[in-house]
């Protein structure tokens, strides 16, 4: 008889995990609130830097998981711990008991609608990040010309915004940005896009290239400073206001499409976790690890463990890093108890 | 424009309005720009819908024209502000309504400071005790005069004897709505609407048959900015930020602006004179500007009161085309006569802006 | 020998007649053309040349050494060198020694400009000269070796590595008509001088083979389609010649008097640029010469393409081809005809007109002049030093340990020296700069600039007016030092391989002194390719258009040439020289100022 | 025309849909480094010209991207090169300084 081991969440982190956990000889059970496993990623187009198919690497993960035990569909109803177990009692009536659990309940993207000035939901050609990843899947979405002259992007929606309650750098989404700016150029090549943001942070592994790239290659234009409002002219455009900080002068332009690159918050659902098994939460909002160096897979709690974007924004490849890394934690643990 | 989007906001920022029995203060300066305008509000509000309307000649300034333009430091103005918190308390009242926006604004803010220090409101009650031996309660509810326009919206709209919708095309007048700054901008949450898209005018506009015009510099202020328009080296850019929302809206061929602050209406009517006068541009068609109107005044027209009684003949833009649009009669023979009916004798005319 | 042809006439001479009257007329109108378009001092400098018997003489040396014997190529490439000579010189021999034969034989003809050319064909031997007489020898010895150069030149065609030339030019149209008429003409001659050779005798090229066609073909109907295709090929030849490289032929004739002369480029297309242009051998020596040529790019970019665009009037590629260069020189330096390739350029870049153009003039200099004052020698480190401050460093040091009190005029605010706005064509605004640092020199009350920038260091040489003072480089100046005992040198071990900056080497023929003083501080090893031949760092600020990945492969193949030395550092002259090879250099880079501060 | 005493004045507010787009395509065609530009700002710190008329090359690229004037910047340029030498990103700084002289005025 495996071992079960509880995790949270069927996204890539709780995939990855329980492709490891399987290799070790467990029993990973997935509860995985939506109606399929992939989480964000299973939504989005092209991943950065080398534009390799999410589609494919979440394919992939289904594959390699197909042992493993999947709710889907499937919520909490309780989680408790008596001694060194952990019960968990499914909304399906399920009762699970596991000495370890993973919580890879990822984040939640920042509500655009709530930045009212970007009138998300109010005008006709606003749409978020996601959005643009859906559309590029192949939905459908008359928010987005047929031939747009001019395409903005705003980075920074919800992050880095005290006003929005986020103080953190969503990490992903200058880089996003920048792909989403290419992919749209390759689109529509007569297009002049704007990317509006407060800092670029292309931090990662060939993300520097993929700004000259933009530049170089695609014509982006690249403006310091934050829309500060978005209106809609007698025609139907956009024209939205900024500060260009670098000249110190207020701007305006006409736009046929506005992308908001909203940013990550935490999951609400790792917020009702928490509430139930004592779990800190950090000052940005997210889960707290027990060392944010040492141990950032691992919380407070004997037997809780950690992995993606439940304990703050993370792009991919880091999410995939700590999910393995979650399960050799577990596995560990498990043998030394 | 997704308007489905803009309900889902409006219903995020709703706040409640009770339906009687207010405590009334005036502005300082709408007596002087429009003043059929306040008239008119108690006029409505007393006899057309028979509210309890409480009004003190004791009320002062709430000092927020001083506080704007940097020359009386906080606390002086949140003691002005006591005093009239002290002058409804003593009145029996506890919702107060003032007349003008940057009075909300000041009262609110003022509000929302001594509910994060109330050592700071304590200090307050301190310096009005020295200051004049009275005392007071804060107010229950604030809520500004639109506020409570809008909420009696409806019940105007029932009584109503024209409608803002174009007599001979049967369309709605397309109307912009300018809403003053102080209104909402600092706390969305004390604005019907908030303050991304207001709707205690948009809804009074709607409900009366009109339909609102959503331009690019809609949130852009007036000009008038305190600083801006008193100081004359700074007037130009006064008319300058005005001139900045004419352009914006004009593609958009409103028939008229309606607003809710005592500046707006007078800077918006009156800046466009200068315009004309300096560009030679006007914003209307044939020759005229855009008539503009308070919400008292739209009010007064709906509920048919004769337009000179509203003092529209105190327009700087000629409101003629509006009124025939909506079929409002009018005796232009009449419109410089006093309430004597004495020739005041007709001022001199502009030739770059037509004034009937 | 006798007139064979009483009329002294055949129809076959008409190719050659209308060929020859065409390029006669063509070089005349072009001459006056040319002339014409000098200005009035340049006119009257060459005018006055022209009947100065030292000119005379210089002009008929250069022309003889330089046209017919290619005395430079000979020393660049022997087999080079003997295959233009042959043609040239044994052409223009051919050409002497038939109207001698005219002039001894049938004096009556002389005045028959084709009789020379087909002397063979109008006379038949009789008894008064005699079978192999010295003038038939000769006149055979000189085609064998007009034809010897006909086929080198052939199998340079198919090879020009042979040659030594890694490159060569891609020729025109015009270009290979003239060129297969040219091979064509002397073996034709050949033919037709051995068909005609029973009659009018001949040597041991042509009797022979007379013997040889007669004894196959039997009868002398061949004798006159020779003559008419000899006629015809030079026919083709002079026709095609004004419109092909060939046109360098009689144009150097005229560039080298205008040289001597000393006139120079002052227009971007006309008078002397025109000589220079359509002197143009078209040889491509320019090609491996030019750095920019690194990996086969930018070979169409080189002077011999220059000159053949500005020919074709074809501006677009003369502006690519303009902006491009680094302007090193060293094109120019190796071109056997001294086409000046680099002024070529630089007047084509002064053609360009400018919407917004700098103005200086409203500069305050006051506080420069101040800062100046004080010392008799004024230093002068130049703005791209601002990046290597090593070098003004170790300059000053150098000069305090050698007692030498001196100023440093750029230390804080400045004004460039102008040599970027001049080599970018901007020649107007940079006397805008010329002037307020001439102000600034000579209100200083020194008597000596001491330059260590070669760039600005050209640039106070050339282009400035500063009456009492002496312009001197860093390295000239600290050689003179150490042989005063001023400075002593404690020699290392190091060894170090010196780069010649273009500005300083070619630019202000300053070889042997940087080479000499390195010589007392350290070893010495010498690069493949040095001194005139050194290869441009790549950073150059002649170039406007190169960008930084071109730039990379031009630097990276200069630094190549230097490891071939082997030495362990690299020493230069200039600042942007050090700060280009730092890049990429897998050794250390030195400016000569910081070896002596070592050493001294 | 009455006089107030004050004037209607000019805005300050940059129109990005108003850019001369053609030239300055035109301008990326003959320096494509005017495109990669980071606004690190090493060549207005290394700038002979900066002292006399704030010259930098991001600034004057800016100022031309937004369609606004670059005459004033480049009144005192004197094309000495060490924005090139100094670039982080390689732009040829010479060759587009003396390109938006052609194109601009």
């Amino acid at each position: 008889m495996k071992e079960n081991v509880v995790i949270i969440g069927g996204g890539v982190a709780g995939m990855e995990a329980a492709k490891q956990l399987l290799t070790l000889g467990y029993n990973p059970v997935i509860v995985e609130r939506s109606a399929q496993l992939g989480g964000h990623v299973a939504g989005w187009h092209k991943l950065f830097p080398d534009m390799s198919s999410a589609q494919e690497l979440v394919k992939g993960l289904r594959r390699d998981i197909a042992e493993a035990n999947v709710f889907l569909e499937t919520r909490l109803n309780s989680l408790q711990r008596t001694k060194s177990v952990y019960t968990v009692e499914l909304n399906n009536g399920v009762r699970l008991t596991s000495r370890a659990v993973l919580i890879a309940s990822g984040f939640e993207l920042f509500d655009a609608s709530k930045k009212e000035e970007y009138g998300y939901g109010v005008y006709d050609h606003v749409i978020t990040n996601a959005d643009l990843e859906a559309w590029m899947n192949g939905r459908e979405d008359n928010r987005i010309p047929a031939q747009p002259q001019s395409i903005g992007f705003v980075h920074c929606v919800g992050s880095r915004d005290l006003k929005a309650g986020n103080s953190q750098c969503s990490k992903v989404c200058c880089t996003t940005a920048i792909k989403q700016a290419i992919e749209l150029k390759e689109r529509f090549p007569e297009a002049e896009v704007y990317c509006f943001y407060m800092d670029l942070r292309l931090f990662g592994k060939k993300y520097e290239d993929f700004y000259i790239n933009a530049q170089r290659d695609f014509g982006v234009h690249f403006i310091r400073g934050r829309v500060s409002e978005v209106g809609e002219t007698i025609d139907g455009r956009l024209q939205i206001k900024a500060e260009d900080t670098l000249l110190g002068k207020p701007l305006k332009v006409q736009l046929d499409l506005l992308v908001l690159m909203s940013g990550m918050v935490c999951n609400p659902i790792a917020k009702q976790l928490a509430d139930k098994i004592r779990l800190q939460i950090d000052s940005d909002g997210f889960l707290k690890s027990r060392d944010n160096i040492a141990a950032i897979g691992e919380s407070n709690q004997p037997g809780i463990f950690y992995a993606g974007a439940c304990t703050g924004t993370k792009t991919v490849p880091e999410t995939l890093a700590e999910a393995r890394a979650a399960a050799l934690s577990i596995h560990t643990y498990l043998m030394n108890q | 424009m997704i308007y489905e989007g803009k309900q889902k906001i409006w219903s995020d920022y709703q706040k409640e309005i009770p339906d009687d029995h207010w405590y009334y203060v005036r502005s300082c300066i709408r007596q002087n720009f429009f003043p059929a305008s306040e008239r008119m509000f108690t006029e409505i509000t007393r006899n057309v819908l028979g509210k309890d309307m409480y009004e003190t000649p004791f009320h002062t300034t709430c000092g927020g024209i001083a506080y704007h333009a940097d020359t009386i430091p906080q606390e002086t103005v949140m003691t002005i502000v006591a005093r009239q918190f002290a002058l409804m308390t003593e009145a029996g009242y506890e919702n107060y309504c003032p007349s003008c926006i940057t009075s909300f604004g000041n009262y609110a803010e003022i509000l929302e400071t001594w509910r994060e220090f109330p050592e700071l409101e304590a200090r307050i009650r301190e310096n009005l005790w020295k200051a004049c031996r009275r005392e007071f309660n804060k107010p229950k509810y604030l809520a500004h005069t639109s506020d409570l326009i809008y909420h009696w919206r409806e019940q105007i709209r029932e009584k109503a004897k024209h409608l803002l919708i174009n007599r001979e095309t049967g369309e709605p007048l397309r109307i912009v709505e300018h809403i003053g700054c102080h209104y909402a901008k600092m706390f969305p949450h004390k604005g019907v609407g908030g303050a991304e898209y207001p709707y205690v005018l948009a809804g009074m506009v709607e409900s009366w048959g009109g339909e609102v015009i959503d331009y690019p510099e809609r949130r852009h202020c007036c000009g008038y900015g305190f600083r801006q328009y008193h100081v004359k080296a700074n007037r130009g850019y006064s008319v300058s930020n005005t001139h900045k929302k004419f352009e914006s809206m004009e593609p958009f061929h409103p028939d008229a602006i309606i607003t809710n602050c005592p500046g707006c209406p007078y800077f918006l009517d009156r800046w466009q004179y200068v315009i004309a006068e300096q560009t030679g541009k006007t914003y209307g068609r044939n020759g005229y500007g855009i008539p503009v109107f308070t919400y008292e005044e739209l009010a007064g027209l709906v509920l048919g009161y004769d337009p000179w009684d509203l003092g529209l003949q105190l327009h700087q833009v000629a409101v003629e085309p509006l009124l025939d649009k909506m079929g409002v009669e009018y005796d232009p023979k009449a419109k410089y006569l006093g309430l004597n009916k004495e020739d005041l004798m007709k001022p001199e005319m502009p030739s770059s802006i037509k004034c009937c | 020998m006798i007139d064979r042809i009483p009329s002294g006439f055949h129809p076959f001479v008409i190719p050659f007649l209308a060929g020859m009257s065409f390029v006669f007329l063509y070089c005349i109108l072009g001459v006056v053309k040319i002339i014409y378009e000098l200005s009035w001092a340049e006119r009257r400098k060459l005018f006055l040349s022209l009947i100065n018997p030292k000119y005379i003489y210089k002009n008929l040396r250069d022309i003889f050494l330089d046209c017919l014997i290619h005395v430079k190529l000979w020393k660049r490439n022997k087999l080079l060198g003997y295959m233009h000579s042959s043609i040239a010189f044994g052409w223009f021999m051919l050409i002497v020694l038939g109207h001698l034969e005219v002039f001894l034989f049938v004096p009556g003809r002389i005045n028959l400009f084709y009789y020379p050319i087909f002397f063979n064909y109008f006379v038949a031997e009789d008894a008064v000269t005699l079978r192999g007489s010295l003038l038939f020898f000769l006149m055979d010895f000189f085609l064998v070796i007009v034809l010897s150069g006909i086929i080198l030149a052939m199998i340079k065609r198919i090879s020009s590595r042979l040659f030594g030339m890694r490159r060569t030019t891609r020729p025109s149209v015009m270009n290979n008509i003239g060129l297969y008429a040219l091979w064509a003409i002397f073996p034709l001659r050949w033919l037709a001088e051995s068909f005609t050779a029973h009659i009018s005798g001949g040597s041991f090229l042509t009797v022979p083979a007379n013997y040889l066609f007669r004894e196959f073909l039997g009868n002398d109907l061949n004798m006159l389609p020779t003559w008419w295709a000899y006629s015809i090929a030079l026919g083709v030849f002079m026709f095609v010649l004004p419109f092909s490289r060939y046109m360098h032929i009689p144009a150097e004739m005229l560039l080298i008097p205008m040289r001597n002369a000393g006139l120079k480029i002052r227009s971007a297309r006309k008078g002397f640029a025109r000589v220079q242009v359509l002197s143009c051998p078209n040889c491509g020596v320019c090609i491996d010469a030019c750095p920019m040529t690194v990996n086969r790019g930018n070979v169409k970019d080189c002077t011999v393409y220059l000159t053949r665009q500005i020919r074709r009037n074809n501006e677009r590629r003369i502006d690519e081809i303009s902006d491009k260069c680094l302007m090193c020189g060293k094109c120019e330096a190796l071109c056997q005809v001294g086409v000046e390739g680099p002024n070529l350029r630089l007047m084509q870049r002064a053609t360009r007109s400018y919407r917004i153009s700098p103005d200086f003039r409203d500069i305050d200099t006051e506080p420069m002049i101040a800062a100046a004052q004080g010392s008799k020698v004024l230093y002068f480190a130049g703005c791209m030093s601002r990046l290597t401050p090593v070098i003004p460093e170790s300059v000053l040091s150098v000069m305090k340990k050698a007692g030498v009190d001196c100023t440093w005029m750029d230390r804080d605010d400045a004004l460039c020296c102008g040599r970027p706005l001049f080599t970018a064509g901007r020649i107007e605004e940079a006397k805008q700069l010329v002037a307020k640092n001439e102000e600034i020199i000579i209100r200083s009350g020194a008597d000596t600039l001491l330059v260590s920038c070669p760039i600005c260091y050209k640039m106070f040489l050339e282009n400035y007016h500063l009456p009492g003072i002496r312009v001197v480089n860093y390295i000239p100046y600290m050689y003179d030092l150490v042989k005063q005992g001023r400075l002593t040198l404690r020699k290392s071990d190091v060894c170090y391989v010196y780069h010649d900056p273009c500005e300083l080497g070619r630019g202000c023929g300053i070889y042997d002194e940087p080479r000499k003083l390195l010589g007392r501080a350290a070893a010495i090893a010498e690069a493949d390719k040095n001194k005139v031949e050194s290869i441009c760092c790549g950073g150059s600020l002649g170039s406007l258009s190169l960008n930084f990945q071109q730039r990379e492969r031009m630097t990276k193949a200069a630094l190549d040439n230097l490891y071939t030395s082997r030495a362990d550092a690299i020493a230069t002259a200039c600042p942007l020289c050090k700060a280009t090879f730092a890049r990429y250099s897998d050794r250390p880079v030195h400016d000569m100022a910081e070896i002596i501060d070592a050493r001294t | 025309m009455t006089d107030f005493g004050f004037h209607l004045s000019k805005s300050s507010q940059l129109d990005l849909s108003r850019v001369d787009r053609e030239r300055l395509n035109r301008l990326y065609e003959l320096e494509p480094g005017a495109r990669i530009c980071m606004t690190c700002g090493s060549c207005g710190a290394t700038c002979m010209a900066a002292p006399y008329s704030g010259m930098s090359v991001r600034k004057m690229l800016l100022h031309i991207e937004r369609g606004l004037d670059v005459k004033p910047l480049l009144s005192k340029c004197m094309l000495c090169g060490k924005c090139t030498m100094v670039c982080p990103r390689g732009i040829n700084t010479r060759n587009l300084i003396l390109n938006v002289c052609k194109l601009y005025d």
